[in-house]
């Protein structure tokens, strides 16, 4: 057995972080979480509802809050690592000029970075007073607010806008979000349930429901929620004189343009690498993918290593993930971690 | 005669019901086509007159039909249809041997114990006894009636009729006629001492009051009044069937038939609905929970005028109902007039249907759209032409237009027209001899409404078996226990029972069940619905289903590619068309020997 | 696959020459509003003090003929490398194009060049072996709306009448409408990018007026070249022109400022034939709304005497605008030639005669 | 199948520069300007173009539909895959004039219109547009103020500072004669003679199968002309 | 007016949100709900009997019906054979045939209203 405990940095405060280190806590380790935000949880503490059960997210943060008070770990809040370096056998992490640590092992958590809709300008965000993203729906919802139009009218109708910034060679992200078409159709019942008049419509190019309960939820959409789902990219957004919004895109199914006025646009926002994966690939202590997420040293075999020994990873820091994948990403890369210290006894 | 003027109410009624009827009954004659008329002016003369007597007897008094299908429900039919008759007629004789003429005023026998207080003429004793009997008979029937009408179940019914106003009179002036009868005659008999065992028993007891006389014209008048009421209601309710039931007997015995519009013969058809219900219980939709379809209740709607297209178009068109209705009225025919006459307004033209030509063949095979999606008939098909080494032209091999027969089915009669027209030009071209179906849906239309002239259609099954009897195919048997579900078109709707059942029987063992044949299952994929629900369809499926399974078949065979792919929707039975089933079975020519036959080879299917 | 890099283009300014400029004349500018390229090289000199050359020896870009079809993509390139070679004769390292199709055109073959060399290299041959002609591609190449964006504050410095209702006190409210081929086809080479080019708008703030969005406002005039050229093809760029006129209409703005050649000529034009076959104006009164381009605009601004920028050759009236500007002129003189003799002049012009 | 057409489709740079996969998001059709109002789907265009099925790439040469996009490239701004269909038109109105294809539709055989009028303005005058040549007849949508600047254009454009077919530089100038003749070399030198060459040659044959012929059984292209100016 | 010697605008084919009449489209939903839960998967039009005929597409029916192009709806919607082929293999168990029959239906009402030529 070991004589010392090993010591790990987790830095990453989300879900992932969370649950990689209570699980290694509890197998004895010492673990130093780092966060750069106040507080942990993470993305989660913005969100209202979890697909596919519309459950609530503080649920999963409160439990994996009450795991993070183990007495083997170590939570540092308001602290971005700036740098990452390695020692000898130690790994040592900076923070700016304030602080430094020295850790047996990393695991990166760092999570994704949602799409900046304002990129898409054609969209409007930014501009326009009720094109609103997915994010900022969530958190109404959260904040029990009414779903209203900025100038504090009933929306009559409703546009969701799937595919904002990804598969978009003109956002730089050609890859898929994988997440966003579910979020999207959720979002739409959650609209529908708080709104029962309005008509909600999806502007989608496929609907990738790869969840096997979410196909039956695009199904409920439909049939219950009088979801209508037309088959186009949304081409452009503009402000009419009342606010109101003219979207046009092309109903491919016709083969026709289609122009609509709607109420209030939800653009779905799609997950981005985290920008301090900069930080970590800086001195080249980690490779980054195509896309800019952490490269796996094997994307089927090894899918929680980074290109360096030592350093782990977890969660959307890899690739867009759901929450419950998040966190089953976050126990196999505890398991990673233990192996490796194993191998290495 | 004091107080006389009771009977005014009834005569009042009386005259009402008869000018109506003989309206209606002009009205309905003389609405019909000029041939219409010839054939029933031709049957008045011929011997088919003593025919439709004995029917309207047999039928409308004694109820036949209801009594073989339900004993109880029969006797309280006949209770008060024949009782009723029997008493009128029995009251007439009496009447006139008191009279001692053959010649009495119509209502005298009605209010007979009224007029007539002693029993100063011949049998009198006898008359009375009879009169009495007659009229317990006919309080059996009524009593009975107000028991189904509170408990249904006793008679093993599971649901009756809803009634409107008129019927609500009609129905409580009939219920309190014999028993007022009995009180105003029971009164008669206190005050003159001149009934029989029942009156004079209710009599003695009434007679302890003090005022006796003074209740007797009261009650005549109560009897009279709901005689009167009844008579009124009766034209305006469902006791119109009476009458109309009658007229429809020597109409159908004509040999008038229903048309693809609606003519007054519908109006008589629909009139003579009794309402009896038997059809609810036969019909499968009550499983789905359907209940406001049935045919009892299309009659009803069309007699209202308030029939639409949701109520018109959910039915299966299964035929279940017009087999075990007593009146025989063609609830099927009669619903698909409706369907022509409510979508008449929007008949297709297919304009962009082509006459392609027609290779030369002796035999013409249609698969037909539904075979199109059960691939493994028409490979067995294939198979079987390919064995016989048929000269054969498989005609919608490509592309064919439908048979037109799931048009007819939406009431789409003209737009059908088109199609058969088309189809029939373009088979004919070929100078087959024979069709070839493997479609039930197909089969009907093709036998029905083609004009093939010397061309024969065929079932496959028919087919086959000419092909097994010529030797030039030839089938093993297998221990197989097969179940046969007869497909709705095929069976109540073109009567073939027995010949897909002799094919069967060559190669496997047949299971009977109670429900088959006319009492056979529709499995619920009907084209005939336009309406219902797919879960609705999966519990008319899973009823007969179930059922199937307590007789534990190996295989459930059927000859229609719809009850196939219905079926093949509920996987607890395998499932197969009698073309598949021969195939399996048949024996390789030159190699004698049983074929190898798979338990249950899941086929590949386009869905 | 290509990507575009990760940024937002409402931040995006491109590089523009600070001085020294080899002009390229546009074909539609030159026919239809001759008065504006006098006047944009008129401010340049005297206003700016900038040296741009003005060059007897170019040609048209051929780019209409390209865009309908009828000269080949290597005639074009070839053409424009005539061009360049003109420019490094003189020894000027910078070109400053008047016609957004030319300048599109430019932005194409520079963007074809950079990617596929050889093509470059296929079109040097073509002019030596045509013209015995070298080449070199210049260093920098703009529209002449990116010189006068550039310059927008040193103009307002000069201002004679500022964008500003003078009987309200107001913001005069201006449509721009960027021609398609300023940056649709390469968003890195408009000022803005492509979505808010803030070429047109900057120049509209700077001067004091203001701007507004209106639904069809990124939508093609209509052009559409060979659907323009050809009569019985004229239906398609006046009914998209009408799209943008009932979008804009609501906003009722003063004006309306394009900075391509052609869609300020549509703009005008079209008022005029829906006034007359519909019936139907888009402006005040009855009136059209005056379309106006950035030369003519900056001129006024700067206090130049409107007939001298040839704003009798609009269809549409322009006094009601000079009239809200304020600006200075003399009716009597709006037909008057070169030494003011009396031309003739138009049976009439507005929009709708009535 | 891939045939003779897609090779020669796909070796312009510009079919190489304008498609790479497309998705079918119809991003394009969506603000198309054409697809508003002509039967005309960008989107589709390329997924036929991409199928690279020689009949269909035929039928598709042949027909109007190549004929009603307006070249303003708004596709290229916001297709997600960076893809320009416009510029595939292009390709395919190319190949379409190279192979005579364009005769087959109405919108096509205008293509004889505008190089009798644009590019002989090219050719003749160094410009695509000239002021003597825009008639006020065949542009009542250029209104009174045109007919009044057509009619008196000397004394209008010098007026406004401009040099109408003067020396030296300035607007409308005469194109110096060298230059001109440059550009007829270039014209000749790349292919751009030839091409005016194709369209007159196939438009001529296209006008004797139609059966518009001069008394010597040459084709008469001028009633050839006015058929095409008036083809609705 | 002034005859210019060209069409003045042309009829838009864009499908504008703003302007259609949902009279049908209610009809249809109101008394088929199954109708809601078409993903325009094509395999109606693909097994379709009258579409191998002639160039019918039953997919675009329900498209044309949401996009409320009743008058291109009313001419295509005659092409149908009612053979039922649709119903049996959509994936969502779509009642398509009372689909049609509603279209049918619905659409021979407005004409008698004269709302449709």
């Amino acid at each position: 057995m070991m004589n010392k405990p090993r010591h790990i940095a987790v830095i990453g405060g989300g879900i992932a972080g969370m649950e990689t280190a209570s699980r290694l806590a509890q197998a004895g380790y010492k673990i130093t979480l780092i966060e750069k935000e106040r507080i942990t949880g993470g993305h989660l503490t913005q969100w209202s509802h979890l697909f596919p059960d519309s459950s609530d997210p503080a649920i999963v943060v409160s439990r994996l809050s009450s795991a993070l008070s183990h007495q083997n770990i170590k939570v540092i809040t308001s602290t971005e690592i700036t740098d990452i370096s390695k020692n000898g056998q130690y790994f040592n992490l900076k923070s700016g000029s304030e602080m430094s640590l020295n850790a047996d092992a990393i695991v990166v958590t760092s999570g994704f970075h949602l799409f900046d809709a304002s990129r898409k300008e054609e969209y409007g965000y930014g501009l326009f007073d009720n094109v609103l993203t997915s994010a900022d729906l969530e958190l109404m919802m959260k904040n029990e607010k009414p779903i209203r139009t900025a100038s504090g009218k009933k929306p009559r109708r409703i546009a969701i806008i799937h595919c904002v910034g990804s598969r978009d060679a003109k956002a730089g992200n050609t890859y898929c979000s994988k997440v966003c078409c579910i979020t999207g159709i959720k979002q739409a019942i959650e609209l529908n349930k708080r709104l029962p008049e309005c008509e909600i419509f999806c502007f989608y190019m496929d609907l990738r429901l790869y969840g096997s309960s979410f196909d039956g939820l695009y199904l409920t959409a439909q049939q219950k929620h009088k979801v209508q789902f037309i088959r186009g990219r949304l081409s452009e957004a503009a402000e009419k004189p009342d606010k109101s919004l003219q979207i046009k895109a092309e109903d491919t199914l016709s083969g026709r343009p289609l122009r609509m006025d709607v109420d209030m646009i939800i653009l779905l926002v799609g997950m981005e690498p985290g920008i301090s994966h900069n930080n970590f690939s800086r001195n080249g202590s980690v490779q980054l993918d195509e896309n800019g997420f952490l490269k796996c040293k094997d994307v089927h075999a090894a899918r929680n290593l980074t290109t360096q020994t030592g350093i782990f990873m977890a969660g959307t820091c890899i690739c867009p993930m759901s929450v419950s994948e998040t966190l089953e990403n976050a126990r196999s890369a505890a398991l990673e971690v233990i192996n490796y210290f194993e191998r290495k006894m | 005669m004091n107080g006389k003027y009771f009977i005014i109410p009834f005569l009042a009624g009386m005259a009402y019901l008869f000018l109506i009827l003989i309206v209606r009954g002009i009205r309905w004659i003389s609405g019909l086509s000029k041939i219409d008329k010839l054939r029933l002016f031709q049957s008045l003369k011929s011997g088919r007159t003593l025919k439709s007597l004995k029917e309207a007897f047999v039928e409308g008094l004694l109820h036949r039909k209801i009594f073989l299908k339900n004993p109880v429900l029969g006797y309280m039919h006949m209770s008060l249809a024949f009782g009723w008759f029997l008493l009128i007629v029995m009251g007439h004789v009496e009447a006139m041997v008191a009279e001692g003429s053959l010649s009495v005023p119509f209502y005298m026998p009605i209010f007979f114990r009224y007029f007539k207080t002693t029993e100063d003429f011949p049998l009198a004793r006898f008359f009375s006894f009879m009169m009495d009997l007659l009229l317990l008979f006919v309080l059996s029937g009524v009593g009975l009636a107000m028991l189904k009408r509170f408990k249904k179940s006793l008679f093993g019914m599971k649901r009756t009729t809803r009634l409107k106003l008129f019927d609500r009179i009609a129905l409580t002036s009939l219920w309190l006629i014999f028993p007022l009868r009995l009180l105003a005659e029971s009164i008669a008999a206190a005050i003159s001492h001149n009934g029989s065992f029942l009156t004079s028993g209710i009599g003695k007891i009434l007679s302890s009051s003090q005022h006796i006389e003074l209740l007797n014209t009261p009650a005549w008048l109560a009897y009279s009044l709901v005689l009167g009421f009844f008579f009124i209601a009766l034209p305006n309710s469902r006791y119109m069937h009476i009458p109309a039931e009658i007229l429809f007997i020597f109409l159908r015995n004509s040999g008038i038939r229903l048309k693809k519009q609606n003519t007054t013969y519908t109006d008589v058809q629909v009139f003579s609905c009794s309402r009896c219900g038997i059809c609810l219980d036969n019909c499968q939709l009550s499983t789905a929970g359907i209940r406001d379809t049935q045919s009892v209740y299309l009659l009803k709607n069309i007699r209202n005028k308030d029939l639409d297209d949701e109520h018109l178009f959910n039915c299966l068109l299964c035929g279940k109902c017009q087999i075990d209705c007593p009146v025989g009225i063609e609830t099927i025919d009669l619903r698909i007039t409706q369907r022509i006459e409510s979508t008449r307004q929007y008949n297709s033209s297919y304009e962009y249907l082509e006459i392609n030509s027609s290779p030369s063949a002796k035999v013409v095979y249609f698969a037909g759209c539904m075979t199109h999606l059960t691939p493994g008939i028409i490979t067995a098909m294939q198979k079987i032409f390919e064995t016989a080494g048929e000269n054969y032209w498989f005609f919608d091999q490509e592309k064919a237009p439908c048979c037109g027969r799931p048009l007819m089915l939406a009431g789409q009669y003209e737009a059908a027209s088109k199609l058969i027209e088309n189809n029939s030009r373009q088979i004919l071209a070929s100078g087959a001899q024979t069709l070839v179906v493997s479609c039930p849906i197909c089969y009907k239309v093709f036998k029905e409404d083609y004009h093939l002239f010397n061309m024969e259609v065929l079932m496959h099954f028919e087919y086959i078996r000419r092909l097994i009897d010529r030797e030039i195919l030839q089938v093993a048997r297998s221990p197989q226990r097969l179940l046969y579900h007869d497909p709705c078109e095929l069976g109540r709707g073109m009567g073939m029972y027995k010949e897909p059942r002799e094919v069967l029987a060559m190669t496997g063992t047949l299971v009977s069940i109670r429900n088959e044949k006319e009492k056979a299952y529709c499995c619920g994929g009907s084209l005939g619905n336009l309406k219902i629900k797919q879960e609705e369809r999966d519990m008319i499926r899973n009823q007969a289903v179930n059922d199937y399974l307590e007789h534990s078949p190996d295989m459930l065979v059927t000859s229609c590619p719809m009850c196939k792919k219905t079926f093949a929707r509920n996987t607890r039975i395998p499932v197969l068309d009698i073309s598949e089933i021969i195939t399996r079975n048949m024996l390789s020519p030159g190699i004698p020997g049983l074929t190898e036959s798979k338990e249950c080879i899941l086929e590949e299917e386009y869905i | 696959m290509k990507k575009t890099a990760k940024i937002k283009w409402a931040d995006f300014n491109k590089e523009i020459a600070d001085d020294n400029y080899y002009y390229l004349r546009s074909c539609i500018r030159q026919n239809f509003f001759p008065g504006s390229e006098k006047a944009f090289l008129d401010i340049l000199r005297h206003n700016l003090h900038k040296t741009i050359f003005d060059d007897a020896s170019h040609t048209t870009c051929a780019g209409i003929g390209y865009h309908a079809d009828i000269v080949t993509f290597e005639t074009l390139q070839t053409i424009a490398a005539r061009h360049f070679s003109l420019m490094n004769e003189r020894g000027i390292p910078s070109a400053v194009v008047s016609c957004i199709t030319s300048f599109g055109i430019y932005s194409e073959i520079l963007a074809t060049w950079e990617e596929f060399p050889e093509e470059k290299e296929k079109i040097r041959a073509y002019l030596k072996k045509a013209t015995g002609r070298e080449f070199e591609v210049p260093e920098n190449v703009v529209h002449s709306c990116d010189i006068i964006y550039k310059f927008r504050n040193e103009i307002a410095a000069q201002m004679k009448s500022p964008l500003i209702n003078q009987k309200t006190g107001k913001p005069l409210k201006i449509v721009d409408h960027i021609g398609c081929h300023y940056s649709k086809m390469f968003p890195e080479r408009g000022v803005g990018g492509a979505e808010f080019p803030k070429v047109l708008t900057g120049m509209i703030t700077a001067w004091g007026g203001e701007t507004v969005d209106y639904p069809e406002r990124r939508h093609c005039c209509g052009f559409g070249f060979r659907q323009y050229l050809v009569k019985s093809n004229r239906s398609y760029p006046m009914s998209n022109s009408k799209k943008k006129f009932e979008s804009m209409a609501p906003y009722k703005p003063d004006a309306i400022l394009a900075n391509c050649p052609g869609c300020t000529m549509f703009f005008d034009r079209w008022q005029y034939t829906l006034g007359q076959i519909e019936g139907k104006t888009y402006g005040e009164d009855g009136n059209g709304i005056p379309v106006l381009t950035y030369e003519e605009l900056a001129g006024l601004v700067l206090g130049y005497d409107p007939w001298k920028l040839g704003m009798q050759l609009h269809q549409v009236d322009v006094e009601p605008f000079l009239d809200k500007m304020g600006v200075q002129y003399n009716p009597d003189d709006k037909y008057k030639g070169l030494n003011g003799k009396y031309i003739n002049q138009p049976d009439f012009s507005g929009c709708l005669k009535v | 199948m891939p045939g003779e057409l897609y090779e020669r489709i796909s070796q312009d740079i510009r079919f190489t520069e304008g498609l790479t996969a497309c998705m079918n998001c119809g991003i394009c059709t969506a603000i198309c300007p054409a697809a508003e109002f002509y039967d005309y789907d960008p989107r589709s265009i390329v997924t036929t173009v991409q199928s690279g099925d020689e009949k269909t790439l035929k039928d598709l040469l042949e027909s109007e539909t190549i004929w009603y996009c307006g070249q303003c490239m708004s596709c290229k701004t916001r297709c997600p895959r960076g893809n320009c269909p416009g510029q595939v038109i292009q390709v395919l109105r190319k190949v379409s004039q190279e192979t005579g294809a364009f005769t087959k539709s109405r919108k096509g055989r205008q293509q004889l219109l505008i190089k009798d009028t644009v590019g002989k303005n090219i050719l003749k005058y160094g410009y695509c547009i000239y002021p003597a040549t825009a008639y006020p007849e065949k542009h009542p949508e250029q209104g009174t103020v045109w007919k009044w600047v057509f009619e008196n254009s000397h004394e209008v454009y010098a007026s406004v500072g401009g040099n109408y077919q003067g020396k030296g530089p300035g607007t409308l100038r005469k194109i110096p004669r060298e230059a001109l003749d440059e550009l007829h070399r270039i014209f000749e030198y790349t292919g751009g003679i030839n091409l005016f060459n194709k369209i007159e040659e196939h438009s001529r044959k296209k006008a004797l199968e139609l059966g518009f012929r001069k008394e010597n059984a040459d084709p008469d292209m001028e009633v050839y002309t006015r058929f095409v100016e008036n083809e609705q | 007016m002034k005859d210019l010697d060209f069409l003045t605008s042309t009829p838009s084919r864009q499908i504008d949100y703003e302007k259609f009449d949902t009279r049908l489209l209610d009809s249809v939903l109101e008394n088929e709900t199954s109708f809601l839960t078409c993903m325009s998967c094509g395999g109606c039009t693909a097994t379709c009997s009258a579409g191998n005929l002639t160039n019918f597409n039953v997919r675009k029916i329900g498209l044309m019906l949401r996009r409320g192009e009743i008058d291109q709806l009313s001419v295509e919607i005659e092409k149908c054979m009612f053979c039922g082929k649709c119903t049996l293999v959509c994936p969502r168990d779509i009642n398509i045939r009372n689909v049609v029959l509603l279209i049918k239906k619905g659409i021979a009402l407005l004409k008698t209203e004269n709302i449709l030529s």
